[in-house]
C-alpha cells in the first residue's frame, strides 16, 4: 500500500487493469499509440503526454489511432457502446469539446432516455483540463461545467493519483457515458496507489480534510490549492473543512450541505470561468438547502471571466491562487450579520 | 444477386415497401387530423430504397436511421404498432413515447435510431461496424443519409475513419433533391454524392433509388465487400420524396406539378409491381392480398396507437441518471 | 406608437431595416431565402418558420442560403466580421449548436482578447430555443446557459415583441459575437412595436412588474410564466416583482440586487435544466451579493435534470409552469428562521 | 508565371524563406535553453510552401493559418520583432503577450491567425473570402491546413461551402507526412489529399512543397482563378517538416535517421539557391548578404524580445467585455 505512483501512471495502470480484465474495453483517440502505419516505433507516444504509453505493446488492436476527426471517432466510440464494447475515448484536450459535443451531449447523453430505457451507452471520455502550461486560450480551459450541465452524463474531476484510478475503473465499468476530466498540471503528482484494482463510486465526495469554521468546496487541482490555503489559514486559527467533490455529477449534495450546516460559512472554488460554474451550483444549492445554516455570504473564487491568456504572469494570476482561496475564508468569517 | 430472389423474396419485398406506403400516407393523414404531434418527416417515395437495403441485413446487423427514418425502421424490422404509438407518444411506443418520430429506436432488432441531427448517423454506424469488426463476426452496419446530410461534417469524417479502419460499414445517401427547400444541386459541390468515394478511398456508385432490383443489387456487392472485411462503400439512391420535408411544408421551392407528377412516373411500387408480374412470375392477386393484409395492419396500429395510454407522469424522470 | 406585431414580425423589422441601413450586413443560414439554385420560388421558406421571409427578395444576394454545414457557415461568418462583414447568422435550433460551437467559442469568443485587442467579430447568431413544440430531446433545449459560460460572448434572450426588436438591433451593432435566442413559442405573441429603429443597450434588466415581497428573476418565455404566476399571487396578498434580465451576459446584477434588497425573497425561474444554469448563476451571485438582505432561501424553479421528452403531458409537466412558480414563492414567503 | 519572377523577386523570396528558417531555428535553440514557455510548433523544412505562396498575396488578401503559424505569418508580412516578443509572451508582442505561438494574428496585415484548434481556419478563411466578394474586390483568401487538418469535418464542410458559393479561397494544404505522430498514410483515407478536390468541385493539384518555383506557379494558376471569380481551389504541398511536431517531441514514430537526412536532401533553401544562381542570375554573393542581414535581423529580435517588458497584470481584463 506503501507504493507510490503518479496520477499519469495510475490512469495507465487503471487503463490496463480493466482491459485485462474485460476484452470490451477498448482505447481510441489521437496518437494513443502514436506511429500507427508509419516506419518509425509503432507505440511511439502514448497519447500526447504518454498517459496510455505500453497499453498498444499489450493490447495491440484494442488499441486504435484515429485520424483528427474528434466528431468521427468520439461517435463511433459512442456507437460502438451502443453495441456492446467499453470504449475509453481520448479527448486530447477538454477545449477540443466544440469540435465533437453533438455526438456527446446530443447522441450518447440521451439515447437512453429518448429510446424510453432501450440503449445504454457505457463510454468514457478521458480528456485533460485546466490551465498552468502556458498552452494559451484554447489549451487551458476547464469546460467541465458544460458538460455538468447536461442530464445524461457524468462528470469526474480527480485530484489525486489514489481517486484517478478508482474512479476510472468505476467509469469504464459504468453504463452512462462519462467524461473523466484530468488536469494536466496533476499527471506528476505522486502519491500512494493500491497496485490491485479498486473503484471509488460515483457521488460521494471526499473530506479531504476536516475543519470546523469554513467549509470550502472545490475539486480537481483546486482541492490542493484548498489544502494550502487551510493550511495557512490554521495558523491563524480558522479550521476549514476541505471537500472534494470528486464528481460533479452526481453531486454529493448531502456531504455539502451537512459541512455547511456544522461550520456555517462557505467558499466555493473552482478553476473554471464564473458564470454557469461548478461555483455557482455549488452556491445555488447551499443558498436553497442550507439556507438557514448560514453566517455568512457565499463566496467563490473563480478564474476571471476572460479567456486564458498566455504570458505566464497573466496565467498564474487567472488562477485561483492559495492566497485568494484564504482571502476568501477570511471575508466570510470577519462577515458580521 | 437478383437472379436468387424467389417469389416469397419479392413478395417480401413488395409488402415491406407497401408497408412503408401505407404507414406513411396514413400518418399523413392522421397529422393533418391533428392527431399526432411534433415534427413529422414523411418517407413514402423512397420506399425501394430502405427496402432493398433492408432485406440484405440480419438481425444482428445494424442501421443508423435520420430524421426521415420511419421507412428505416420498418425495412429493419421494427414492430409496426410500436413505431405508430411512439408516433403518437404513447406508453406502448418502441420508446415510450419519450422519443417521437425523430428519435425511434430499437437496438434489439439493429435499429440504432432516427435522428434529429442531421449528420449525427454516420459517426455511429462506423462504431456499430467497429463493434462488430471487434467481435470477430461478419456483421455490417449501415447508415442513411440524405443528400443535405452529405455535407456535414461528421458524415465526411466518418467516411474517412470507416476507410482507415477498414470498416464493414456501408453510406447510403439517399438523395431526393433536397435538403428541407434547398436542392441539393446547389448545397452539394459536386456533380454526384458519389464523386466523393474516391476522396475517401471506397467505392461509390448511383443506382436508380426508384428502382428495387438496382438498390438490392447493388447493396449485395457493398454488404459482400463489407463482411469479407474489405471496407466500406458508399451509395447513392437517386430518389424523390413524395411529401413535404415535413408535415405542414407549403413546398412553394418546388417547381409547380412536380409533387403531382411524382406519384405518377416515379412510384417505386407501381414500377416494382409491373416488373414482377411481368417477368418473376408474381400474380397481381398475390401483390392485392398483401395489399388488404397491409391496410389492415396499419388500421390496427393506428387504432392501437390511438386507444393506448398516455405515459405515467413519473416517466419525467426515468431512465436518466438524476440526483435531484 | 399602437401598432401591434408578432415577436416573429419584429425580428423580420429588424433585420430589414439594419439592412436597408448598413451594407455590411448580410444574412446566412438554412433555408434563410430556401429554394436556392432550384426550379420552384427562391425565396420559398425565408427560414424553416418565416422568419427572414421577404428578405431575399429586398437583398438578393446578401441573403445566402448554406449547405447543412453549421460549422462551415458559422465558421464562414465568423472570418467575414473580422474580415469587415457584419453577418447575422442563424443556427436553426440552438440544439444544433453541438456541430459547431468550437467556431463560435474557441474562435470568435476569444479572437478579441487573444490577438491583445486586435480583432473585432461583430457576428450574430440567431438561434431558436425552448420547449413547447412536442420537438422532443433534440429539438427543445435551451442551452442558452454554455453561451452565457462562454467569455467574449454576449447572450440575449427576447421576451416581448418590442424587446426582441430592439435588442437585434442593438446586436447587429454590437462589435462582440452575440447569441440571440429567440423562443419557438414566442414568435406568434403579439404586442406593441414601434415601426422606426430603436435599440435596446445589453445589461439592463427590465422590471417587467415591480412589488415588494418576492423578487421573480427570469428571462425569455418564462417571462410569461412569472407574470402569471404573480397574478395569482397578487390575489393572496403576495406582491411579486418580476426582473427580466433581457441578457445574460452582460448581466444586470445591480437591478437583480437592488429589487431583493428590497424583497428579501428570490425565485429564480429558468426554463433550462438545473445544473450549471442561469438559475444557479442569479442563486449564486444573491447568495454573495446581497445575503444580509435575504430573509429566506432561494428558491430555483427549473426543468429537471433530464432531457427534453415527446410525449405532450410529459413535456407540459417538464417546463417551469405558473403553479411551480407560485409554489416556489408561497415557499419563501412562508419561511420562518 | 515564373518566367516574370526577376532577380529582385527572388532575393525577396530568398529573404522570406531565409527569415523564416532562421527565426525557427533560433526559436528551436532559445526554446530549449528554456526562454519559451508553452506550446511551440516549428515551420523549418517548409518555408518554400508559406513563401511562394505570400508572395502573389496583398496586404489585403488574407491568410488563416494554424498551430505552425511562425512561416505563414512572417510570409504573410508579420513583422519579426513582435512574432519573437510574443512568442516569449511579452508585452511588445504582436498580441501584446496574450496570444502566444499559437495564436499570432496581425488582421492588418491580412493575417487572422494562427489557431490552436486544428481545422479551425478553413472556415474563417471562406469567410474572409465572402467578405472580399461581397465588397467587389478582387481579394483572395488562403488557408493553410496540415495532412492532419485535411480529416476535420470543418475542413471539408468550408471546401464544399467555398464552392458552393464561388468563393476566392484556396485551400493549401501541407502534407508533410505526419499529424502529430501519426503519419499521413494512415489518416488520410485516399491516396493523395488533392483526391477529395473532385468531391468538392474544385481543381486540385499536388505539388512539390520543397520547390519554390512549383509551389509560385502552382499558386498563381489558383490565385488567378480566384481572382477572376470562378471559385477555390485546392492544392496539395508534399514536404517535410525537420523538427518534432512540437519541441520536446521525440520522434520515435520517424524511421531512424530520417530526421537527419532531411536537411541534407530536401532542403528548399539549399535547392533555391542553387537553382537560382545556376539557372536565373543570382549571384551567391547576393544570397550570403541575405543570410548576414537576417542573421541580424533574428538576433535583435530575440534581443528585443528578452529585453521586452512582461505585460501588466491588469491587462488580465482588458481586450474582453466583462460584467464583474
Ligand atoms: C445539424 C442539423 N442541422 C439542421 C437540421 C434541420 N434539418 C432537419 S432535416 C434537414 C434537411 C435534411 O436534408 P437531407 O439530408 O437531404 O434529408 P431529407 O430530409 O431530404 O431526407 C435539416 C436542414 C438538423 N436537424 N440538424
Ligand atoms: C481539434 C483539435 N484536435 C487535435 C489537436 C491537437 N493537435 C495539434 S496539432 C495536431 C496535428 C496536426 O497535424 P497536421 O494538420 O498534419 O499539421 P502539422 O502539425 O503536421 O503541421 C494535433 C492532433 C488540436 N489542436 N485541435
Ligand atoms: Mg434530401
Ligand atoms: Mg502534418
Amino acid at each position: 500500500m506503501a507504493r507510490k505512483i503518479t496520477y499519469q501512471q495510475a490512469i495507465n495502470e487503471a487503463l490496463d487493469q480493466e482491459m485485462a480484465k474485460d476484452k470490451s474495453v477498448i482505447i481510441m483517440g489521437e496518437d494513443v499509440a502514436g506511429g500507427s502505419g508509419g516506419d518509425g516505433e509503432m507505440d511511439a507516444w502514448g497519447g500526447v503526454l504518454g498517459v496510455t504509453k505500453g497499453l498498444w505493446g499489450k493490447y495491440g488492436d484494442r488499441v486504435m489511432d484515429t485520424p483528427i476527426s474528434e466528431a468521427g471517432y468520439v461517435g463511433a466510440a459512442v456507437g460502438a457502446a451502443t453495441a456492446g464494447l467499453r470504449p475509453v475515448c481520448e479527448l486530447m484536450f477538454i477545449d477540443f469539446m466544440g469540435v465533437c459535443f453533438d455526438q456527446i451531449y446530443n447522441q450518447a447523453a440521451k439515447f437512453r432516455y429518448m429510446f424510453g430505457g432501450k440503449a445504454e451507452t457505457p463510454i468514457v471520455i478521458r480528456t485533460m483540463y485546466g490551465a498552468g502550461f502556458r498552452a494559451a486560450a484554447q489549451h487551458s480551459q476547464c469546460l467541465y461545467n458544460m458538460f455538468t450541465a447536461v442530464p445524461g452524463l457524468k462528470v469526474v474531476i480527480p485530484s489525486s493519483p489514489y481517486d484517478v484510478k478508482g474512479l476510472l475503473i468505476q467509469a469504464i465499468r459504468d453504463n452512462d457515458p462519462v467524461i473523466f476530466c484530468e488536469h494536466k498540471v496533476l499527471y506528476t503528482l505522486e502519491g500512494d496507489v493500491p497496485e490491485e484494482s479498486y473503484t471509488i463510486p460515483f457521488g460521494e465526495a471526499n473530506i479531504v480534510k476536516e475543519g470546523n469554521d469554513v467549509t470550502i468546496v472545490t475539486v480537481g487541482r483546486m482541492v490542493h490549492q484548498a489544502i494550502e490555503a487551510a493550511a495557512t489559514l490554521a495558523k491563524e486559527g480558522v479550521s476549514c473543512e476541505v471537500v472534494d467533490l470528486r464528481t460533479t455529477s452526481p453531486l454529493d449534495e448531502e456531504t455539502i450541505i451537512e459541512s455547511v450546516e456544522n461550520t456555517g460559512r462557505l467558499v466555493v472554488v473552482d478553476e473554471s470561468t464564473p458564470r454557469c460554474s461548478i461555483a455557482t451550483d455549488i452556491s445555488a444549492i447551499v443558498a436553497q438547502k442550507a439556507f438557514g445554516s448560514l453566517e455568512a455570504p457565499i463566496e467563490m473564487v473563480t478564474a476571471p471571466h476572460t479567456p486564458v491568456p498566455f504570458n505566464g504572469a497573466l496565467e498564474d494570476q487567472y488562477v485561483p491562487s492559495p492566497g485568494r482561496i484564504a482571502d476568501a475564508a477570511r471575508i466570510v468569517m470577519g462577515y458580521k450579520v | 444477386m437478383t437472379a436468387n430472389l424467389s417469389v416469397e423474396d419479392l413478395l417480401d419485398a413488395y409488402r415491406t415497401m407497401k408497408t412503408i406506403r401505407e404507414f406513411e400516407d396514413r400518418v399523413h393523414v392522421e397529422f393533418a387530423k391533428g392527431g399526432i404531434p411534433g415534427f413529422v418527416h414523411l418517407y413514402a417515395g423512397e420506399e425501394a430504397s430502405a427496402t432493398g437495403v433492408g432485406m440484405h441485413l440480419k438481425e444482428t446487423d445494424k442501421l443508423a436511421s435520420n430524421h426521415r427514418g420511419h421507412g428505416h425502421c420498418i425495412a429493419k424490422g421494427v414492430e409496426v404498432k410500436g413505431m405508430m404509438a411512439e408516433i403518437y407518444g404513447k406508453k406502448t411506443g418502441t420508446c415510450h413515447g419519450k422519443g417521437g418520430s425523430m428519435h425511434i429506436a430499437d437496438l434489439d432488432t439493429g435499429m440504432m435510431g432516427a435522428n434529429g441531427i442531421v449528420g449525427g448517423g454516420p459517426p455511429l454506424a462506423c462504431g456499430a461496424a467497429l463493434a462488430a469488426k471487434m467481435k470477430g463476426t461478419d456483421g455490417i452496419a449501415v447508415v442513411f443519409c440524405g443528400d443535405g446530410a452529405s455535407n456535414q461534417g461528421t458524415t465526411f469524417e466518418a467516411m474517412n475513419l470507416a476507410t482507415v479502419w477498414k470498416l464493414p460499414v456501408i453510406f447510403v445517401f439517399e438523395n431526393n433533391g433536397y435538403g428541407e427547400a434547398t436542392p441539393s444541386n446547389y448545397a452539394v459541390s459536386c456533380e454526384d454524392i458519389a464523386d466523393r468515394a474516391v476522396g475517401f478511398g471506397m467505392p461509390g456508385e448511383i443506382v436508380d433509388g426508384h428502382d428495387f432490383f438496382a438498390v438490392h443489387k447493388a447493396f449485395a456487392k457493398a454488404a459482400e465487400r463489407a463482411r469479407a472485411g474489405e471496407g466500406p462503400s458508399l451509395l447513392e439512391h437517386k430518389l424523390d420524396r413524395f411529401f413535404g420535408h415535413f408535415e405542414g411544408d407549403n413546398q412553394n421551392y418546388r417547381p409547380k406539378g412536380e409533387v403531382k407528377r411524382l406519384r405518377e412516373e416515379v412510384c417505386c411500387l407501381k414500377r416494382f409491381g409491373a416488373e414482377v408480374t411481368t417477368n418473376h412470375g408474381v400474380d397481381q392477386a398475390q401483390l392485392s392480398a398483401i395489399d388488404n393484409e397491409v391496410a389492415k395492419l396499419i388500421d390496427e396500429a393506428v387504432a392501437f396507437a390511438e386507444k393506448s395510454p398516455e405515459p405515467d407522469l413519473s416517466a419525467l424522470t426515468t431512465d436518466v441518471y438524476i440526483n435531484y
